[in-house]
């Protein structure tokens, strides 16, 4: 056995994140350790990395008890740790980045040249294509990626830590990586991931620890379980399969017509005669690998960026380049797509996040001044009846889990009850009990009469939800298909950039 | 000396010293003049046997507060100084009817009030002639703190003595925009002298610490504000024009220990005695330089002389239009 | 239960800092060879040891609580507005020019010349907003440089177009305002005047503003993270250009009611030199912009303006001395002390 | 007008420019690796003031620096721990170490020179005049750039160090990262705490060789806040050469040719107060042509510990 983390216990206070965990780990072993958003598992990771000291506890490497007071003595260890938020500098190039702190050097000088070198045959040698002088900040999500695990490679690393690797991954991405995952174990490595994706874990792991309110609800061989059985120790009971009924044929709601953007400053093509409609009743799933011009569709729509040409329709108002607000009023309720950067004020209370955009409502407010009573009561309803977890509804939303936060906000949108609503990624890094309620409001919602469009780069996802789905690649629509004929299959070849039909 | 004034309960003040505050708009080290009332006061305080305190503000704002207090503390006279505390002296002093104030460098018209106010003007007038007479390149600089009226007593005075004399000298005349910046000042001084000043007379409060320095670098000559600054420099500080406010402070204070204190304005020129320019109107423990010589010392004596009997007008600039 | 243990430390803080401000103080005092009881005893005295030590206290607290709350407001929504000391002086200057040009008195002078003065100062922070959202100058830089452009300006025009020429002394300085259009006292015989009246109102107003109006939460929003107020349709330029314009209103109001209320005329250097702006923009970031905090720190750190004259007035200890303490107390107060952190240095250190 | 560029105004610009040059300088340090240090000032005057002082004590210029930076270092130390440790909110503490190194100055100078607003003496000695060899020797650019004191050829120096080391070395980098991202450098095991600390004393040092060319290189003399206010336009120059040193060279150098200017302006016929004014309009047209990126990160920081 490599490592050990025997009777590890964790407290914030009077809040215990950790209880006494038992783990191990083995050479040559691919560890998954699953469990809901706040189960404690990256509290357990970052002690094993020394960023967090276990407030009781002991962890054994290689038959000898260790303490780890600083990620120095981690990496000392051979453990290497590729974090859920990137620990990358943006300035920085690739070599850069992936040698930082342990820079080739000419006596003070830095060699820059010897870096990309090196980390040129690192990547080359583990399979990984990237070039070393790129600027880490322009590089995809799925570069970065790369340039955290070729950090702990460059660092010389036994054990990786891999913390949610795949949230942010396009479908193509993630195979790519778990297969390089599996390359990694065969070159002596062992890992330990951590996923909500159950999937994932079946198709590459050979144990998975589960976690629950900071304590071990068991610890599996992969072979010998399911999904089924992974969930019910993960949520503590059955998931619910939610079918989707049949459609019920109903007006158009948003209308796009030949829509095109071009970058200002580069004068690239982003998007290229787009056209499309979402009717009443039906959710219609945008698939494709991101940064195929879905950000920049929902800007289009959502009156954040502007269009050269087409239109924008919805509920018969023209809205082609007006403001967020007007479009808003016309009947638009928005899941963003990076609930930090759009979707939320980290600092604010629960009640200011969950008010944006409802404040004006003549509920909440007379002549400019809002009524304190009402918004109180409407946020506190609302918490309670999408199941968002907090003390209170005046901390500040920076305190809640990347699950209940996400609760927050789609409760937020699809409680306005517009006409539209626009989910974008609504399931991003979300457990899977928060992903089966997510589902099942915009099912509802749905079945209501409303139109959802859904873009999400999780097949799955689309599969699940959408009465049609279409495909972009490159910033056109490259295909459309009724629920019945869409898979998993058709739909990869179109992502791709391949042709169909 | 706080206690005596504290403790000091009217049933009992006849027997007690009288007490004086000499309160100021500013922390002495501003202006050296400070120092002279300060100082002048304190001398006449001793002699009359009277208690004096002297009270600083941080900031020409606290002086109105520092005024209120001095009259609720019960000090008998209360003596300050400089425009910054013209307005608020006018407001306490209307309010306190029956208490003594005194002003110097300023004038507040109020029968409980003494001020002094002075022609500085009549002395920049000879410094400019004494400067315009030595000059060898005819050109000659002045280097001023701010661009504000009240120096113009300085800048337009030395500007016409210089022309009374001279009337081809260029002058050059700068500003260095702070009260306190020598480093500035030094520079501007530099500055004058590449560009032919071989005299470049300090009006920069204690910016002219700067000039002086640039001086005795550079070798060209300068002269000082308020007090005899030859002293210091006599090779190249070679004037000092004189502001003897601590004769004025001795005065109001004396008088006032002597029981002879009358209110009312009074003005102080060359022919008070209340300015001057060293060599010229008041001897000085330094040599004379010979860029100055006594020939022209004599010859600015003389319109000196002829400024005391009117025959010379110089007119207070901030009343030319 | 929870709230009540963030709300003493909330206290712990400045207690502790006001003990280690005044220990150091203590230090400084033996220094210059004073009695530490007697000097602190003074201090409290000048501060608010009678009526008229307390009213000039408040008095002196006006423009800083007015420039703190512009300070705030700015905060609030994202902007550092350095510029307040710019803001102050255009605001009293204008309303120093204005107050003497107009041909009537009274109140409607008073009106006139305030707002004047709060709108000049309003555009001159509106400027600054205007080069960043529209070439992308840092407000930061540009609200700094443009106190110096300000001070130097306003004292061109009471030097040269606007002197008063009628008294004697050459100061650079507009004339008096007419007795009908001053900001009347509050307390005959005291300063105190009916500036601070508008500076409680004020502060209760944005303090209103901000907690309870759509507005207030616009800024809120904006100031927390620009991109989610675009996202949920706030107007980021209408919001920052009027945010900032308040910022400049408000920090020139504390020149205005300064000018009207307590010099009756611009003079040079008056509301620069005692630098009410920076200690109204300390105010403001020790009490986390927020409106009544800010007034509640302004009149403490005016208070030891005041306490320092009176250790002035009565001891030998040199008024330096005041200035030390009163820097070590605003060092100490913005430190994050806390149990947590005592707490936690202790752990480390064993 | 004829007087307007004449051989001096170099020579002029370069003694106006050293100490914010200098000063800002230490501002870019500072604010490379996150910190955004309002305190240059204060630093600049502590310097300033411990310069002279020593320098009447020991009678030796060369000691006096060493102690001007001794103390400063140490007074920055003060600033680091309040900011770094305390976590106190960085534009408070750096007006508050202004003001109470305006305080403690002028405390000093009383208790230890019993003088007030200036000491200065004759015998004292300041900081010689280099005549650099070669330099000297070149007829028309001896005259602009020869003659200068130590201090000033020294600002240079520390320019181009300053430039090499966060170009070349690996210590730089590591300034760099924990500037862009604490939270990343800590996670790679790089002491955060550990390297600001060095910057805001790095800062210490050049803000102490900024205000003894002040007080022992322009001036042989100290005053009653003497700096007049140059740390706060070190800190523009900081800023608008985005804490590149090279920047800062040149944002420091336009502002101290701009002044040079203004002062030959003075002889015409434009209210002085306008001529004044020239360097700082003149710095906010420059900010249209270089923009601002750099700061905004160091900016963000102090606005987090704000709120
Ligand atoms: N520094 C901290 N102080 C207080 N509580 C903390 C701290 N860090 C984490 N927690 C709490 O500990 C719990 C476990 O957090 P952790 O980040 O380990 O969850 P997780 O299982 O990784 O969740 P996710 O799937 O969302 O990443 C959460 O409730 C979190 O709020
Ligand atoms: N030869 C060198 N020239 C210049 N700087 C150096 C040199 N060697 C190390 N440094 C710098 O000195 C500091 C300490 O060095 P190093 O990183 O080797 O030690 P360390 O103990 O690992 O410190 P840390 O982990 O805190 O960076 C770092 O900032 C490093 O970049
Ligand atoms: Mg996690
Ligand atoms: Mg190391």
């Amino acid at each position: 056995m490599l490592l050990e983390l025997k009777g590890i216990t964790k407290k914030y206070g009077d809040f215990t994140a950790n209880d006494h965990i038992d783990f191990s780990l083995n050479k040559q072993e691919i560890h998954a350790i699953v469990g809901e958003n706040g189960a404690g598992k990256t509290t357990l990771m970052r002690m094993l990395y020394g960023m967090e000291k276990p407030t009781s506890g002991e962890i054994v490497i290689a038959g000898k008890s260790k303490t780890i007071d600083n990620p120095n003595d981690a990496i000392a260890l051979g453990i290497g740790m590729v974090h859920q938020h990137f620990m990358l500098f943006p300035p920085f190039t690739i070599a850069e980045n992936v040698v930082f702190h342990h820079e080739p050097r000419k006596s003070w000088r830095y060699d820059r040249k010897k870096a990309a070198e090196e980390v040129s045959q690192l990547a080359k040698k583990f399979g990984m294509n990237i070039d070393p002088l790129q600027i880490v900040g322009d590089a995809p999500v799925g570069i970065q990626q790369r340039v955290e695990i070729l950090k702990v490679l460059y660092q010389g690393a036994d054990v990786i830590i891999l913390d949610e690797p795949t949230a942010v991954l396009t479908p193509l991405e993630v195979k790519d990586l778990l297969a390089s995952l599996r390359e990694l174990v065969k070159m002596g490595k062992s890992i330990i991931l951590i996923t909500h994706k159950l999937n994932e874990v079946m198709a590459v792991s050979d144990r998975v620890t589960v976690l629950r309110d900071g304590k071990v609800t068991g610890t599996l061989e992969t072979r010998e379980t399911n999904p089924e059985e992974l969930s019910r120790l993960m949520v503590g009971r059955e998931l619910k399969n939610n079918p989707l009924p049949e459609k019920v044929k109903g007006k158009e709601v948003l209308s796009i017509k030949n829509v095109s953007m071009t970058d200002k400053d580069s004068g690239k093509s982003l998007l290229e005669n787009i056209s499309f409609q979402v009717q009443q009743g039906e959710i219609v799933g945008i698939a494709g690998v991101s940064g195929n011009g879905q950000s920049e569709l929902i800007q289009a729509i959502t009156g954040l960026a502007s269009v050269q040409n087409g239109s924008v329709t919805l509920n018969g108002t023209e809205l082609t380049n007006q403001s967020v607000k007007q479009i808003r009023e016309a009947g638009l309720a928005h899941i963003p797509e990076d609930r930090y950067l759009w979707g939320a004020a980290k600092e604010a209370s629960l009640v200011d996040n969950m008010m944006m955009t409802d404040y004006v409502k003549q509920e909440f407010q007379k002549s400019g001044v809002l009524k304190l009573k009402n918004i109180r009561k409407y946020v506190t309803d609302s918490i309670k009846k999408f199941n968002v977890k907090t003390t209170s509804i005046d901390t500040s939303a920076q305190f809640l889990s990347g699950g209940n936060l996400q609760k927050l906000i789609a409760a937020r949108e699809i409680q306005k009850n517009t006409p539209f609503l626009l989910a974008a990624e609504p399931t991003r890094g979300v457990d899977i009990g928060a992903m089966e309620f997510i589902h099942e409001q915009l099912i509802e919602k749905r079945n209501n009469g409303d139109a959802v469009l859904l873009i999400s780069s999780e097949l799955s996802e689309i599969l699940a939800l959408s009465d049609r789905v279409l495909v972009m690649y490159e910033g056109k629509i490259a295909g459309e298909f009724e629920r019945n004929e869409a898979s998993e299959e058709k739909l990869s070849i179109l992502m791709a950039g391949g042709r169909n039909e | 000396a706080e206690e005596s004034s504290n403790g000091g309960e009217s049933e009992a003040s006849n027997e007690e010293a009288k007490t004086v505050a000499v309160v100021l708009t500013d922390q002495i080290g501003v202006n050296p003049f400070f120092q002279q009332i300060s100082d002048g006061a304190t001398k006449a305080a001793e002699e009359t046997g009277l208690e004096v305190n002297v009270i600083e503000s941080s900031d020409p704002t606290e002086i109105e507060q520092n005024l209120q207090v001095a009259v609720a503390d019960g000090y008998d006279l209360i003596l300050t100084a400089t425009f910054d505390a013209v307005d608020a002296l006018t407001r306490v002093a209307e309010q306190n009817p029956d208490q003594d104030f005194a002003i110097i460098d300023a004038v507040v018209d109020l029968p409980n009030v003494k001020s002094a106010e002075f022609r500085e003007y009549e002395a920049s007038f000879l410094l400019g002639a004494t400067a315009g007479l030595s000059t060898q390149t005819n050109t000659v600089g002045i280097v001023l703190a701010m661009d504000v009226p009240l120096l113009d007593k300085y800048k337009v005075g030395f500007e016409e003595g210089v022309a009374h004399v001279n009337s081809e000298a260029e002058i050059l005349s700068s500003y260095v925009g702070s009260f306190e910046d020598p480093a500035k000042a030094k520079e501007i001084a530099l500055q004058q002298h590449a560009n032919g000043a071989d005299f470049i007379a300090a009006a920069a409060a204690v910016s002219d610490l700067g000039v002086f320095e640039a001086a005795a670098e550079e070798g060209f000559y300068t002269s000082g504000q308020d007090i005899d600054r030859t002293v210091n420099d006599p090779e190249h500080i070679v004037l000092s024009q004189l502001k003897n406010t601590d004769v004025v402070a001795y005065d109001f204070v004396k008088e006032y220990g002597e029981g002879e204190f009358t209110t009312g304005t009074q003005s102080f020129g060359l022919a008070e005695g209340g300015v001057g320019v060293t060599f010229v109107t008041a001897e000085s423990e330094s040599e004379l330089s010979d860029f100055i010589g006594q020939e022209t010392i004599d010859e600015v004596i003389a319109i000196k002389d002829q400024i005391i009997s009117g025959e010379v007008e110089v007119q207070n600039p901030l009343e030319q239009e | 239960m929870n709230k009540l243990k963030t709300n003493a430390t909330l206290f712990i803080q400045p207690i502790l800092a006001v003990i280690v401000g005044l220990l150091v103080g203590t230090i400084a005092i033996m220094l210059s060879g004073e009695s530490v009881a007697v000097t602190y005893q003074e201090m409290w005295k000048g501060a608010f040891g009678n009526l008229y030590f307390l009213t000039n206290t408040l008095e002196r607290a006006i423009p800083i609580i007015l420039a703190g709350l512009g300070v705030a407001f700015a905060f609030r929504a994202g902007f550092f507005n350095l510029g307040a000391e710019g803001q102050l002086v255009m605001g009293a200057v204008t309303t120093a020019i204005i107050t003497v040009s107009l041909p009537f008195q009274g109140l409607l002078n008073m009106i006139i010349s305030i707002v004047a003065g709060m709108l000049i100062a309003g555009l001159y922070s509106f400027f600054a907003g205007w080069m960043e959202q529209r070439f992308q100058i840092n407000l930061l830089i540009s609200t700094l440089l443009l106190n110096y452009i300000a001070v130097l300006f306003a004292g061109y025009l009471v030097s040269e177009p606007f002197r008063d020429t009628s008294s004697a002394g050459g100061v650079p300085q507009t004339v008096m305002v007419d007795q009908a259009s001053r900001l009347p006292k509050l307390i005959t015989g005291m300063n105190l005047h009916y500036g601070f009246v508008i500076a409680i109102i004020l502060a209760i107003v944005i303090a209103f503003i901000m907690k309870r109006t759509t507005f207030g939460y616009e800024v809120k929003m904006l100031g927390q993270n620009v991109f989610f107020a675009q996202y949920g349709g706030i107007n980021r330029k209408k919001t920052m250009f009027i945010s900032l314009l308040i910022s400049g209103m408000l920090a020139g109001l504390a020149g205005s009611v300064e000018v009207l209320g307590m010099h009756y005329r611009f003079i040079e250097g008056a509301l620069s030199n005692p630098q009410f702006a920076w200690t109204g923009l300390m105010a403001a970031l020790l009490a986390n912009s927020n409106p009544v905090g800010t007034t509640i720190v302004a009149i403490f750190l005016a208070a030891l303006d005041t306490g320092s004259l009176g250790v002035e007035r009565n001891t030998d200890v040199p008024n330096s001395i005041s200035g030390i303490i009163q820097a070590v107390l605003i060092l100490f107060i913005s430190a994050k002390f806390s149990f947590e952190f005592l707490k936690q240095r202790k752990k480390e250190g064993k | 007008m004829e007087s307007l560029f004449d051989l001096s105004l170099i020579n002029s610009t370069l003694r106006m420019m050293a100490p914010l040059l200098l000063a800002g300088l230490g501002g870019a340090i500072c604010s490379r690796v996150g910190v955004f240090n309002v305190g240059l000032d204060g630093l600049m005057l502590m310097g300033a003031f411990l310069g002279i002082a020593a320098n009447a004590y020991t009678n030796n210029v060369w000691l006096a620096i060493l102690i001007a930076i001794i103390g400063t270092t140490i007074f920055s130390a003060l600033y680091g721990y309040m900011m770094i440790d305390l976590q106190a909110n960085m534009i408070v503490t750096g007006i508050a170490m202004n003001f109470l190194s305006i305080g403690m100055t002028t405390f000093a100078l009383r208790t230890i020179f019993d003088v007030q607003g200036a000491y200065y003496n004759n015998e004292m000695q300041g900081l010689p005049v280099w005549e650099i060899p070669v330099i000297d020797s070149i007829p028309l650019v001896g005259n602009l750039l020869s003659g200068q004191s130590p201090i000033v050829y020294l600002g240079i120096v520390c320019t181009i160090l300053m430039y090499i080391f966060f170009k070349k070395s690996v210590a730089g980098s590591h300034f760099d990262a924990v500037g862009i991202n604490p939270t990343a450098a800590k996670s790679q095991g790089i002491k955060v705490r550990r390297i600001q600390y060095l910057a805001v004393l790095i800062s210490g040092i050049l803000c102490a060789l900024a205000g003894a060319q002040l007080s022992l290189g322009q001036v042989t003399m100290f005053s009653e806040n003497m700096t007049a206010g140059r740390g706060f336009i070190a800190l523009v120059a900081t800023m608008l050469g985005q804490s590149n040193p090279i920047g800062v060279f040149l944002s420091s150098g336009l502002f101290g040719f701009t002044e040079a200017i203004s002062i030959r302006l003075q002889g015409l016929n434009v209210p002085t107060n306008f001529t004044l004014m020239l360097p700082y309009v003149i710095t906010i047209l420059a900010m249209f042509i270089f923009k601002d990126k750099n700061q905004l990160s160091a900016l963000k920081n102090s606005a987090g510990s704000s709120r």
